[in-house]
């Protein structure tokens, strides 16, 4: 097995593990069964933020190093950041629905801000693969991952900036405002969903560099081509 | 080559630009869901008031994307492509017919996943029996994707002929428009939804036939 | 049979004349080469030729169709063009690019890979034509003439950017098209190629030809 | 030449080649009518529903459109003139804000042509006193012209480029078009006017700003 | 001083390599010639050495300037560039075309009609970019060069398209740059013009640079 086999072996028992502590976990008074869907969603989300963060941040070394791995890096933890981005809305919007009555609220600005930042990595990615080769590709995207990621604060503190649904950060400075085994559960899942995204990001990275590899050994672009030849190719 | 032959082998080129490009699927797809989000933004928040533009808006954007849709780069010929089209001796019906099958698959996929979204960004009062609307809005889709295959057509080669696109499509687009829209309005009173899905039916017939006429002029002046 | 036969044929772009009284004939087999400078109107008198330009005025006749008129659809896929820019779809490979002219033209698919080798170009079949270079996209353009087999083959600077080797493809379009009694024009500026590819030369001035 | 010379030698280029096709006058513009004009058609027609939107509908299309004029073909450069303005030693900034400055003329006038069609289809209330929402309006084009200028840089030469460029500079309008819409809705309580006109000027400000930081970046990897 | 120097300069565009291990020097007044089949990176090259595609491997500089750095920005208006396709914007007339380089380049802008009237498109001054043959294109794109007399001089495949007259364009261009001192790099398959416009003719294969 190699190593990133083990991590991603792991990853899958701790998200497991997770799950069994989410059922089990005290559960809130007013919402019942469905502040379970806290231990999904507020993991996914903080690793969203993560995640581009690590985009930026890979974006950067790109532009000081110009190595391939960090834009792999970049790209590849890109990916992941959608894909949780895309689950913290589903599972907040399942929430709301059940605690707010309201799947969707645009007086949230949280909601709003999430969405849109949901669409811009879509764009990055659109960028990335509308470009024609992967230098290219990196010299664009590393630039609007550096500034896209201005968005994960504006996410963040969009809740204290103006009223809304949400309610504010419930790990604070003057203390958390919810009961100790229900917090310590959804700290656990983050702990997991963290372990979870460095197995996938190692895992996607290391096939981005075997695609490139691939490429690397073949013969020098210019040796594909050949001097005509009629006589040894017979006409069908 | 036959001409349905034809019809399927543009159609099919036109796929596999768009698999490579991802043009329609990863970029205007999202575009799409944007443009959905700003009306919300623009107005002062009120759902009320939301619920009700929300189908409305969702035509909006349909109609808009459509043509970008129709018009995309990756289905777009230059002259010389027109020329080797032209000598190969292709039926130009055939080219837009295939084009606009291309096109009404991809605008139909992006109004099938406007749909959702515009329902949870709005959540507007959808009457019940709503999914009987699909049938005149995947009509509409076909429709929006012959008057933007249309004005693709009418748009190639001489820059001047230019102008004729927004005017054509105008007056060609507002039949489906009402008649998606009003399909859902409908369907409250019983019955109510059969004219208007005539309306878009009759429409679409409409633009394949003028297509069949201008089809060969068309390709004869583009040049 | 004359292939082709313009008869004091002259043509204009808004109200700019650019071909004047041109009177050309070509001939069953005949490899005809048209010289002249820059902005003359070779390019238009191919288009002309091609059938895709109706002329304004004069009478014409290729492959026994009347240009101008609706005959000409029929003929048209007898004639093949090789112009300034090659014709390819830059999103498609190669192979993509001439698998759709043999869908459309009704030629067996496996003769793509075939045409593809005879260029040279087997190896960078499957490289998107954006990401080729000059003359591997010119050679593709090529490949589609050896592809369709046209009676009428039309050649527009057909050798630039080809490398020395290359310049056979061009030999062997217009042997083919000879062979199978058709004839080839080629425009040049390139006097070599003008005298290995044809067997007759005229040169225009001033929008209409000399012998 | 000069910074301030190169800006508006690019501007003056980008306006003459605008004479010479008419590809926002003529083409922009009349599609833009036609959005505004299918939100009337796709409702029913309930006029105190639309005097309610309009102006929404207004920052919508404005929004929508920007981004098409600073996207416009006529001032597209192909890898051949990039590699040409590069070796002639160009500012890309200075290419960038002659660029903006064309496009804002132009976005200006289309909203200058929209808004009246605007009331015309929507009969909205506006507030009296009305006309001062004009100043965060122009400010507002000026902004929306150097997102899509900025987007355009970013996705020059490649395919797909007018949703693409959109989709991912759509976050930077989004203050524009809060700005300007609530600008107009907040006339009523008096000087509530300010505080929008300055989201929409540091907006522009933020953009201008981050136009400097990029636009070599943008230049050397738009290759 | 050397105008420009390559030292196991190697290129890879999206982990394909295109250049491997190149090694040239360019001389002060040299007039070098590149030959090579197509495909193999003469083009690619021609980028690396106006400083446009940064090298992923190997040290070089030109002008004295290290590419890759930013100090190529100082010398790029030194750089002049005629590539496969005239870098012409289609809307704007030939001389508006070349007005908009002379106010960028800071030439007076009466020189344009000069160069107009050098390579013979006085008379065509007005007609709109897109509406010329090619070769009236080509002749524009070298008078380009002819307006702001760049040091080193790089020529991709400029006499393709050009008429037998026009090619004393690119000799005269040559002839400029070597007289103030530069260089000029003729990248072609026209063995004649190889013969007429170089000293010194390398060849490219596989990437590779040989002399
Ligand atoms: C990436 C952006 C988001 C982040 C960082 C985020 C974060 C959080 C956090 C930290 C909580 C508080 C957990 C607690 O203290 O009880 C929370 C609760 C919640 N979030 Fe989100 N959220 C995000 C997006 C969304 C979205 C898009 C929705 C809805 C569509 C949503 C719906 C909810 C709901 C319904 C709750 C429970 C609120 C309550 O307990 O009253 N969230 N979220
Ligand atoms: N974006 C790209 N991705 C992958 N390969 C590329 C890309 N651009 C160019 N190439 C390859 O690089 C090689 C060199 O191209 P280049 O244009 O430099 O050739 P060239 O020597 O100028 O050929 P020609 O004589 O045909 O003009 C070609 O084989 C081409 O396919
Ligand atoms: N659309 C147009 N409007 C006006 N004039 C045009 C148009 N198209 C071409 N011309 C003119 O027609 C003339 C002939 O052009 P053509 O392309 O046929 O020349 P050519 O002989 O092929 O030249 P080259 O050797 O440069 O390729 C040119 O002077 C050109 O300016
Ligand atoms: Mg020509
Ligand atoms: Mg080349």
């Amino acid at each position: 097995m190699t190593k990133i086999q083990v991590m991603l072996g792991l990853a899958a028992v701790a998200l497991a593990g997770g799950l069994v502590l989410a059922l089990n976990a005290p559960i809130d008074a007013l919402q019942g069964e469905f502040s379970r869907i806290m231990h999904l969603h507020v993991p996914a989300s903080w690793l969203a933020f993560l995640a581009f963060g690590v985009t930026a941040v890979a974006s950067i070394m790109w532009r000081i190093r110009r190595t391939r791995a960090w834009d792999r890096r970049a790209a590849a933890s890109a990916e992941i950041g959608v894909l949780f981005t895309a689950l913290s809305l589903a599972t907040g919007s399942l929430w709301g629905g059940a605690v707010w009555g309201t799947y969707w609220d645009w007086a949230d600005p949280r909601i709003a801000t999430t969405a849109l930042m949901f669409f811009v990595y879509l764009g990055y990615l659109a960028l990335r693969s509308a470009s024609p080769d992967a230098e290219s590709a990196a010299a664009r995207s590393s630039i609007l991952g550096i500034i896209a990621v201005v968005q994960v604060p504006l996410v963040y503190f969009s809740v204290n900036m103006f009223r809304s649904l949400h309610q504010g950060q419930s790990i604070r400075p003057d203390g958390a405002t919810m009961p100790g085994g229900m917090l310590v559960a959804m700290l656990v899942n983050v702990g997991v969903f963290t372990l979870v995204y460095f197995a996938l990001l190692a895992a996607r990275t290391d096939v981005m560099r075997q695609e490139e590899a691939a490429r690397a050994l073949e013969p020098a672009a210019g040796e594909a081509v050949r001097p005509p030849r009629f006589d040894e190719v017979p006409d069908v | 080559m036959s001409f349905w032959g034809q019809v399927i082998e543009f159609a099919r080129r036109d796929l596999v630009a768009e698999r490579r490009t991802g043009e329609v699927v990863a970029i205007v797809m999202p575009f799409g869901a944007v443009a959905l989000m700003t009306l919300p933004f623009a107005l002062t928040i009120d759902s009320a008031l939301l619920s009700r533009v929300g189908p409305a808006m969702f035509w909006v954007v349909s109609l808009l994307f459509a043509m970008q849709i129709a018009l995309r780069h990756s289905a777009a010929d230059r002259p010389e492509h027109r020329a080797m089209l032209s000598l190969l001796g292709i039926d130009p019906f055939a080219r837009l017919i295939g084009r606009a099958a291309s096109s009404s698959l991809l605008v139909g996929l992006f109004m099938a996943v406007m749909f959702p979204l515009m329902v949870v960004f709005y959540s507007p009062d959808l009457p019940p029996g709503w999914p009987s609307a699909l049938l005149p809005a995947a009509l509409a889709a076909l429709g929006l994707s012959l008057v933007g295959t249309l004005a693709a057509e009418v748009t190639a080669g001489l820059s001047g002929r230019t102008m004729l696109a927004p005017l054509i499509v105008a007056p060609l687009a507002i039949p489906l428009l009402v008649g998606g829209s009003q399909a859902l309005e409908s369907l409250p009173d019983n019955g109510g939804i059969l004219p208007w899905t005539l309306l878009v039916a009759a429409t679409d017939l409409a633009l394949a036939v003028a297509g069949a006429v201008v089809a060969r002029p068309l390709e004869e002046a583009a040049r | 049979m004359a292939i082709a036969r313009l008869d004091d044929i002259s043509l204009t772009i808004g109200s700019v004349p650019i071909l004047r009284r041109v009177e050309l004939e070509l001939s069953e087999g005949e490899r005809l080469g048209i010289a002249g400078p820059n902005g003359v109107g070779k390019t238009t008198l191919l288009m002309v030729l091609a059938s895709l330009l109706p002329p304004t005025g004069g009478q014409g006749s290729v492959l026994g169709a009347a240009l101008g008129t609706p005959d000409v659809l029929a003929i048209r896929p007898s004639i093949g063009l090789s112009g300034h820019d090659p014709a390819l779809y830059d999103q498609l490979t190669l192979a993509e690019n001439l698998d759709h002219v043999a869908r459309l033209a009704g030629v067996a698919s496996g003769a793509v890979d075939v045409v593809l080798d005879q260029v040279g170009l087997a190896e960078a079949a499957d490289r998107k034509a954006a990401a080729c270079s000059e003359g591997m996209r010119r050679r593709t353009d090529l490949a589609r003439l050896l592809l369709i087999r046209p009676r009428l083959v039309l050649l527009d600077e057909a050798h630039a950017g080809l490398d020395a080797d290359a310049r056979i493809i061009v030999d062997e379009i217009g042997r083919r098209a000879v062979a199978d009694g058709g004839a080839v024009v080629t425009v040049t500026h390139d006097a070599d190629a003008l005298r290995s590819q044809a067997d007759r030369v005229v040169t225009m001035t001033g929008g209409m030809v000399r012998s």
